[in-house]
């Protein structure tokens, strides 16, 4: 395991001994912001490197630490952020009403997955907000600024900087908290609010910017040139032909394509994301798709979201220039989580209107996608949900009964989205052994993975594995009740961060993507016997010597 | 700005004119004065100082004590008397009265609107006269 | 004993002898001066348990035809005039020799007795089953063995009735005063939903007056006084008559008495 | 406990003032008069600036918290409620928000086992206390209209009626008395008794609180306890309703007390928490369709952003992108 | 966890519909009584208590009978109950809520209802039962409740939970036995007047409260799915039969000491019942049906063959509830009025109003069981 997490034992008599408190630690007769800063190994990601600033035109380039004492804020900085403050109360309502309307009732303490893993009164989200309320009120409040303790407002510090930079980097941005706000308050605002603040002065975060300026030149996360990214499909194909025997077709920026397909570039690269990849790419072949990638918007993701607004859209405007440029009628979106909160609540407003393409409609089943007319992008759960509804595929669940799965809702597609019973129903169709988690850790309630809004640091691993316990402990339940073994997510951050938490808290769960396991069940036109799933696992009830 | 903000602009907009219609009706209606004055029923009923709205020998009590406390009064009186069987009451200065509703409405008969004037006036609902007849009851 | 040496009893007994007038005066004439009372003349509080009041009917000498007593308490205490329908409300009423007394030997009765008329209204138990049946004291025995109601603070639950073995209570089934045929203002009507009876006129002997029903009888057919007080009046005539309680097997201990 | 003593402590300086004030100072009209006025003009302007200042920011995207099923195929049941598709669910999800705390009915207590384990147990008490809370308040606010119109309207009266249907005190025991000193208790103790609640409380939490429940005292006092004569009361009160500036008759001056603190929360509401009254309308992950796929929302200030064209990718990569047999625009 | 309660199918919701279409009957017809007064009912003077104690006095047998599967199952540790615990415990919630409610509607003065409270007489067994009533409710819901809510999470009860439980049971005892005596003490009402009476009222109670339980247990199976199994059906069979022989055994020793004796007081209530009275007995042919059907149904629920078929134990459980309600719930209260303390008969007949409140409560009570019914089932048949 990582060197940056505690050992699981050591994690879990943490847990034993402080329970059945959630605090860690003794506050009695203290105020919060009493409380002190402390980073150490585990708890912060590494800043970015001045060289990435540079590409991306960002201020402050510089080689620190956050265990550094002095932080080397630019001059003037309590001026960039007060007015960087002011600017974006007016222009966002959200912001605005969000820090005046808290009554601090209370409801969301313990809704926050970093709360519940770390038991740091400072992730709870009405304390996390109140980090950025505190500054707000001196602000705008004359009596505030007099009557501080009263009111609950101070001075901005250094030290202020310190624990936005802690605390915002402790949230996921998932709104889990939001759901249970009697006022609505919505915590993933006012942390995107507070990371577009921090990256005014030049306190960062590496694992997002370099993505960032990854994405900007080379049209993915990862930096992977155009040769590289074709290429690494095609070794997929390969794979795809070795367990299935049949050779799937992908096509890279073809122009006059029906379809442009964009999914994360940790399907592309990452294990277990590819199997999700090989699967889409089953799925297109057997219907008979017309479809083009893209190595140039190569990307679903988007960091910019968790950078700037400003930054969200420049990443996302590659995917409407593409499929204009290669003259699709509508675009395809794989399985991604903070990729569909972009594309569902921000694309169509920022770089729309998509003019230039045409209301989706399936073209095997006919069906007119009425729901993405203005953005003109579908889920890839919505197109495989209505191919099976009108019954376009050919599929045997039985070739998933090696795996008993269970379901993780993506934060963002939930609570970002709406979207949870397409998923449900393509897993219901693919496979046998399909148990819900305990219902408040799922749908709406769902808990985040601990790494999401570009927290997937190795250097973060000890917030990540604290932060993702309490989806680990559901997990554990069904693990326990229903001896799951299989995560199945819609989301490839999920992918990639869920493993090792299944790792750290339950080894022997793996991690799937949804249409992996479509890709298991599909019976392709030509097919070999199939023995193996994609993973070249053994099938259950499959095996070479079991004559029919 | 999208609908909802139109939709809200429009409400603080009609939360103004209400406001301002408001200040015109009233303003309209009584004036600078108080409105209840002009009515010469209920200001006879309520607030001449001193104004007991009959001439009699004394309260009971200071005028007012009565008009703040006539009710725990009578409920205190009707506990003492209907379960204690406590029927005399004796008053600061040393004077003796009989606990009951009737000793009040001997005094307070010659305006059978009393009690009433100031209660619809305050819109105050006491249960008194679904038991005991009021003056404006008594059979003559 | 004259009239006069009975209300003077009367006005000691209650302890209230100016008061009454007074009072009563009151009530009256706006104008009377009222601290003027001499507060010498009488105690605040009567003293439990002195004084149990009692009454003593001759049905003998009560006339079979005349109502005199029922109609005047009926008028006195704002009685509605329901009667005849189930939700008839009676303090005072006549009934049949045998109903009144069914525990009593009915054999060889004459003919004159079994179709006798018999006044009954509230026995006013020693030992009343209502009182301790009632689950907010709003009926409750009174320091001078009144079994009284509290009308303020009767929710209505009707065990009092369940309980009374005599049938003497009535419950307000709706709303009284509709069915009141003349309303007196010296005593208040009742609210619909809590349950009323005779109340031995206490309103009248704080008053120093009789109850209504032995004040209005021509036939002077009912003695009224205290049954603790071995001179009084009712103590000299139980003692010098067989006389009669109903139902004396269930423990009530009423005080009213009846001679045959 | 300086959190919790310094606004107990206001408030009682501040229901002090009108009484030191009246008794000693013979200041009636500044306490019903001036004051009064002062505060609803404050409230009033107070909260039509918010309102505004509010308005005026715009709301660049739509950003619904989904809490179920979009509308998405047609064959999917959707969750209108919690996922409004159109402008009209949407208003009644606000309506279920502001009329039965709808997201606060959800609300879970997460408790940690031994394993360890984490489960999350129903936990409705704050919604229940809050719901108490509110509209014990609003019924105590509406009736009294009783002090500010001749006659009250049918509906107050049948409100008021229901409110004293209890016979239990003279003059009559009105339920929402009881019940809102009830929830104001629950919900400064439920501050008081969590580790977490005690630590996330501000001083502004709790004078809200103390300033409500003394007002409700001084109000409850002044019927049950420490009387004060109504006429002159409600003469004033008809004044206040009627724009006039006639001094009032003299009142107790526990009835100070009682305006006093009331001005003092109108005065407070426009600067305060107590905005909250106004923000649930105007929150954006409440108030608004989840419907930006199907229908473009536009962002008033939307940035002119220059991102990396393909040509300019192309123009990096072409010659590996020529090698690898992708196709290029230019050759 | 009541959110459970507000989802729900077609049929639910339908069911729930109607319930609350019933409520509204009942709410109309109170406000009426409100305005009116009780003489809108078809009480009066003589007949003073009439539908509204009757069905107090069978609700709270219904209420009791919950202790027929909590001692049991946490006394006795009887597995077979494991699933209809639950069921018991919310059945006696609903049903002692229903038991405050028809006292409520019995009121004249429901506005005063605190005066119990504000002024309590220990002598007077009303307040007894305000208190054994509430008590008992409160500690169903809340430890029915707490069990649930702990099965919900997967993890043990709170140990206090089981303190309450053990409670419960006395409890359960304690509220037949006080509702008894409020019948029971009073001089002059010879039917009422009896040592036997909380014995009997005990029987019946969990004859029909079994009985219910066990068509409850029918009704589950056929539109929840939720089955608690036959054992705990047959035990419960049982149960129910011992506690009708038991009720039976009572009525006859009512019978021999009344007719005996020979005391015609004790005979009057009786003879006015079974056989009329002065050539009056409105009753007699209900009477007669209730203990011919009581008797037919013990014999079923004793005989094992019987009862092992489900048409036969539906038919017995239904049987002896009818019975007992009967009994209860009609003869008891208006044969104590019977004869009155004037000797007379006087006919009591409900009105429309009056059968609507009923009508009226019994939905409450319904919706209230069918809302903790649907929580319970939702969260035993959860999948996680």
């Amino acid at each position: 395991m990582s060197k940056y997490a505690p050992k699981t034992e050591e994690l879990k008599k943490e847990f034993e001994e402080k329970k059945p408190r959630l605090l860690k630690g003794k506050f009695d007769g203290m105020d919060w912001w009493d409380i002190p800063v402390e980073f150490r190994d585990g708890n912060w990601c590494f800043p970015a490197k001045p060289e990435v600033l540079d590409e991306l035109h960002f201020p402050n380039p510089r080689k620190w630490a956050a265990t550094d004492k002095d932080w080397q804020l630019p001059a003037n900085w309590e001026k960039t952020i007060r007015d960087g403050m002011k600017d974006r109360l007016k222009r966002f309502r959200s912001f605005k009403v969000f820090m005046d309307s808290c009554v601090r009732c209370g409801a969301c303490a313990d809704k926050c997955h970093f709360f519940l893993g770390t038991g740091d009164p400072k992730n709870m989200p009405v304390m996390r907000a109140e980090l950025v309320r505190s500054i707000y009120r001196q602000d705008v409040n004359a009596f505030a600024r007099v009557l501080t303790k009263f009111s609950g407002s101070r001075k901005l510090t250094p030290e202020v900087i310190k624990e936005w930079h802690m605390y915002f980097h402790q949230c996921t941005e998932c709104r889990r908290c939001s759901v249970f706000c009697p006022m609505g308050i919505d915590t993933a605002e006012i942390t995107m609010m507070a990371r577009e603040l921090l990256n005014l002065i030049g306190v960062n975060n590496n694992w997002i910017l370099a993505p960032v300026a990854n994405c900007n030149r080379t049209g993915n996360h990862l930096g992977i040139e155009p040769h590289t990214f074709e290429q690494n499909i095609m070794s997929l194909v390969d794979d795809i032909e070795e367990v299935t025997g049949v050779r799937v077709n992908p096509t890279f920026n073809r122009k006059g394509a029906e379809i442009l397909f964009i999914t994360p570039s940790g399907d592309v690269f990452g294990d277990p994301g590819v199997y999700t990849m090989m699967g889409y790419l089953l799925l297109f072949h057997h219907i008979g798709l017309d479809y083009t990638i893209s190595t140039y918007a190569s990307e679903g993701g988007n960091f910019g979201t968790f950078t700037s607004n400003e930054m969200m859209k420049k990443l996302n405007a590659k995917m409407y220039h593409e499929a204009k440029r290669l003259g699709v009628k509508w675009i395809l979106g794989g399985e991604c989580g903070h990729m569909w909160r972009v594309v569902h609540q921000y694309m169509a407003t920022m770089n729309g209107p998509a003019d230039f393409l045409q209301e989706p409609v399936s073209p095997i089943t006919g069906t007119k996608f009425t729901n993405a007319k203005a953005t003109k992008m579908v889920h890839i759960a919505e197109f495989t949900a209505d191919l099976i509804k009108h019954n376009k595929l050919k599929l045997d669940p039985k070739r998933n009964d090696h795996l008993r799965t269970t379901f993780h809702d993506s934060c963002n597609v939930a609570r970002g989205m709406g979207m949870f019973e397409e998923p449900r129903y393509i897993l219901n169709k693919v496979c046998n052994v399909f148990h819900e988690m305990p219902e408040n850790t799922i749908r709406e309630q769902t808990f985040c993975c601990g790494s999401g809004s570009g927290l997937n640091a190795e250097e973060f691993m000890d917030i990540r594995m604290r932060g993702g316990f309490p989806r680990a402990s559901a997990v554990a339940h069904v693990r326990e009740k229903h001896k799951v073994d299989s995560l199945v997510t819609i989301c490839a951050i999920d992918r990639a961060s869920l493993t090792p938490l299944m790792r750290y808290w339950n080894p022997g769960v793996s991690v799937y993507g949804l249409h992996e396991l479509v890709g298991n069940a599909l019976i392709m036109d030509g097919e070999k016997k199939r023995t193996e799933d994609l993973r070249e696992n053994d099938m259950a009830g499959f095996e070479e010597d079991d004559d029919e | 700005m999208n609908k909802f903000s139109q939709i809200l602009g429009a409400v603080a907009a009609g939360l103004a004119v209400f406001i301002a219609a408001w200040f015109f009706i009233h303003a309209g209606h009584g004036g600078s004065t108080s409105a209840h004055a002009e009515d010469p029923a209920v200001a006879a009923a309520t607030v001449q100082p001193g104004g007991a709205p009959i001439d009699s020998s004394k309260c009971i009590l200071p005028v007012e004590q009565m008009r703040s406390s006539h009710m725990q009064v009578l409920d205190k009186w009707r506990h003492d008397s209907v379960r204690d069987g406590n029927r005399v009451y004796v008053n600061p200065e040393g004077a003796h009265f009989e606990k009951s509703l009737n000793t009040c409405l001997g005094c307070h008969n010659n305006n059978p609107m009393f009690c009433f004037m100031c209660h619809q006036y305050a819109d105050v609902k006491p249960t008194c006269w679904d038991c005991h007849l009021s003056p404006m009851e008594v059979p003559q | 004993m004259t009239m006069n040496q009975q209300r003077r009893e009367f006005l000691k007994k209650a302890g209230l002898g100016a008061l009454a007038g007074l009072g009563a005066a009151a009530g009256l004439f706006p104008a009377f001066a009222l601290e003027k009372t001499d507060p010498s003349s009488f105690t605040q509080k009567p003293t439990p348990g002195k004084v149990r009041w009692g009454m003593l009917i001759d049905t003998r000498k009560c006339k079979q035809n005349c109502t005199e007593c029922i109609v005047r308490c009926h008028h006195d205490h704002n009685v509605p005039d329901l009667s005849g329908t189930k939700n008839e409300v009676k303090w005072i009423w006549k009934s049949g020799y045998e109903e009144a007394f069914p525990t009593a030997s009915q054999q060889f009765q004459t003919d004159e007795v079994k179709h006798r008329k018999v006044l009954t209204l509230c026995n006013h138990c020693a030992e009343a089953p209502c009182t301790r049946a009632c689950p907010t004291e709003a009926t409750f025995k009174r320091w001078d063995g009144i079994v009284s109601m509290d009308y303020h603070r009767c929710i209505g639950c009707r065990f009092c009735m369940a309980a009374c073995p005599y049938g003497s209570r009535s419950f307000n089934w709706e709303d009284p005063r509709p069915h009141v045929r003349e309303l007196t203002a010296a005593y208040p009507t009742r609210m619909r939903g809590v349950v009323e009876k005779c109340n031995f006129c206490s309103e009248r002997l704080v008053k120093g007056d009789l109850p209504a029903c032995v004040d209005s009888c021509p036939e002077k057919a009912l003695i009224f006084g205290d049954l603790n007080d071995p001179n009084s009046e009712i103590r000299r005539m139980l003692a010098a008559n067989q006389t009669m309680q109903r139902k004396p097997e269930l423990g009530t201990l009423p005080s009213l008495f009846y001679i045959i | 406990m300086r959190k919790v003593l310094q606004p107990l402590l206001l408030v009682l300086v501040l229901a002090l003032i009108p009484y030191v004030g009246v008794t000693y100072g013979k200041l009636d009209y500044l306490f019903g008069i001036i004051i009064p006025y002062t505060a609803v003009a404050i409230l009033v302007l107070g909260m039509l600036w918010r309102l505004i200042d509010w308005v005026r920011r715009p709301v660049p995207f739509r950003i619904p918290t989904t809490c179920g099923q979009e509308k998405s195929l047609d064959w999917v049941k959707t969750n209108p409620l919690e996922s409004p598709s159109n402008p009209f669910m949407a208003a009644l999800r606000m309506l279920s928000e502001v009329l039965f705390f709808r997201s606060l009915f959800r609300n879970t207590k997460a408790e940690l086992h031994g394993g360890p384990k984490l489960v999350y147990g129903s936990h409705k008490w704050l919604w229940l206390g809050g719901l108490a809370f509110h509209w014990s308040l609003l019924i105590i606010v509406v009736r009294h209209a009783r002090f500010f119109m001749e006659t009250m309207p049918m509906p107050i009266q049948m409100i008021d009626s229901f409110d004293r249907f209890l016979d239990v005190t003279v003059p009559a025991f009105y339920l929402t008395d009881a019940i809102a000193l009830a929830a104001i208790t629950f919900l400064v103790a439920r501050r008081l008794s969590d580790e977490k609640m005690r630590l996330l409380s501000l001083s502004t939490d709790y004078f809200p609180l103390f300033l409500i429940g003394g007002i409700a005292l001084a109000g409850i006092s002044m019927r049950y306890v420490t009387k004060v004569n109504i006429m002159p009361v409600k003469s004033l009160t008809m004044t206040l309703a009627s724009f006039g500036f006639t001094a009032p008759e003299p009142i107790g001056a526990l009835f100070y007390v009682h305006l006093f603190l009331v001005c003092v929360l109108l005065v407070y509401v426009p600067f305060s928490k107590l905005l909250h009254m106004g923000g649930i309308f105007l929150s954006p992950t409440r108030n608004l369709p989840n419907d930006s796929r199907a229908k473009r929302h536009v962002n008033p200030w939307n940035p002119d952003i220059k991102f990396r064209t393909y040509a300019e990718y192309e123009d990096e990569f072409r010659e590996k992108m020529k090698k690898a047999g992708l196709p290029v625009d230019k050759q | 966890m009541i959110e459970k309660a507000l989802k729900g199918g077609r049929g639910y919701w339908t069911w729930v519909a109607i319930l609350l279409a019933v409520i509204g009957l009942g709410v109309t017809a109170y406000a009426r009584q409100m305005t009116l007064g009780l003489g809108v009912t078809g009480m009066g003077r003589d007949i003073s208590w009439g539908v509204y104690i009757a069905q107090f006095t069978f609700l709270v047998g219904v209420a009791a009978s919950a202790v027929m599967l909590v001692l049991p199952y946490y006394l006795h540790n009887q597995k077979a109950f494991s699933k209809i615990v639950i069921v018991g415990e919310f059945l006696a919630v609903s049903a002692a809520l229903m038991c405050m409610l028809f006292i409520l509607a019995d009121m004249g003065r429901p506005d005063r209802v605190l005066n119990v409270l504000l002024h309590p007489s220990p002598h007077s067994m009303v307040f007894w039962d305000v208190l054994v009533l509430n008590g008992y409710l409160f500690l169903n819901l809340i430890s029915g409740w707490a069990v649930l809510g702990a099965e919900r999470k997967g993890v043990a009860p709170a140990p206090w939970v089981k303190w309450l439980i053990y409670l419960s049971i006395p409890w359960a005892f304690s509220i037949h036995t006080v509702t008894a005596f409020l019948f029971a003490g009073l001089p002059g009402r010879h039917l009422w007047l009896t040592a036997v009476l909380a014995p009997r009222f005990l029987a019946s109670a969990f004859a029909a409260g079994t009985a219910i339980l066990i068509l409850l247990t029918f009704i589950l199976k056929r539109v929840a799915k939720f089955d608690a199994g036959d054992e705990a059906r047959t035990k419960l069979a049982v149960l129910g039969a011992y506690a009708g022989v038991a009720n039976l055994f009572f009525l006859g020793t009512e019978f021999f000491t009344a007719f005996y004796s020979n005391v015609p007081a004790h005979m009057h209530s009786l003879q006015y019942l079974y056989f009329g009275l002065d050539g009056q007995g409105p009753l007699v042919p209900y009477m007669w049906f209730s203990l011919i059907a009581g008797i037919i149904s013990v014999g079923i629920l004793l005989s094992p063959p019987l009862r092992r078929k489900t048409g036969m134990l539906i038919a017995a459980c239904i049987g002896l509830v009818v019975s007992i309600w009967i009994d209860k719930g009609v003869g008891l209260v208006i044969g104590g009025f019977n004869p009155t303390p004037f000797e007379a008969i006087v006919d009591y007949i409900p009105t429309f109003t009056e059968i609507s409140v009923t009508l009226g409560i019994w939905a409450i009570g319904l919706l209230v069981l069918t809302m903790l019914l649907k929580v319970a089932i939702t969260v035993k048949t959860q999948e996680t």
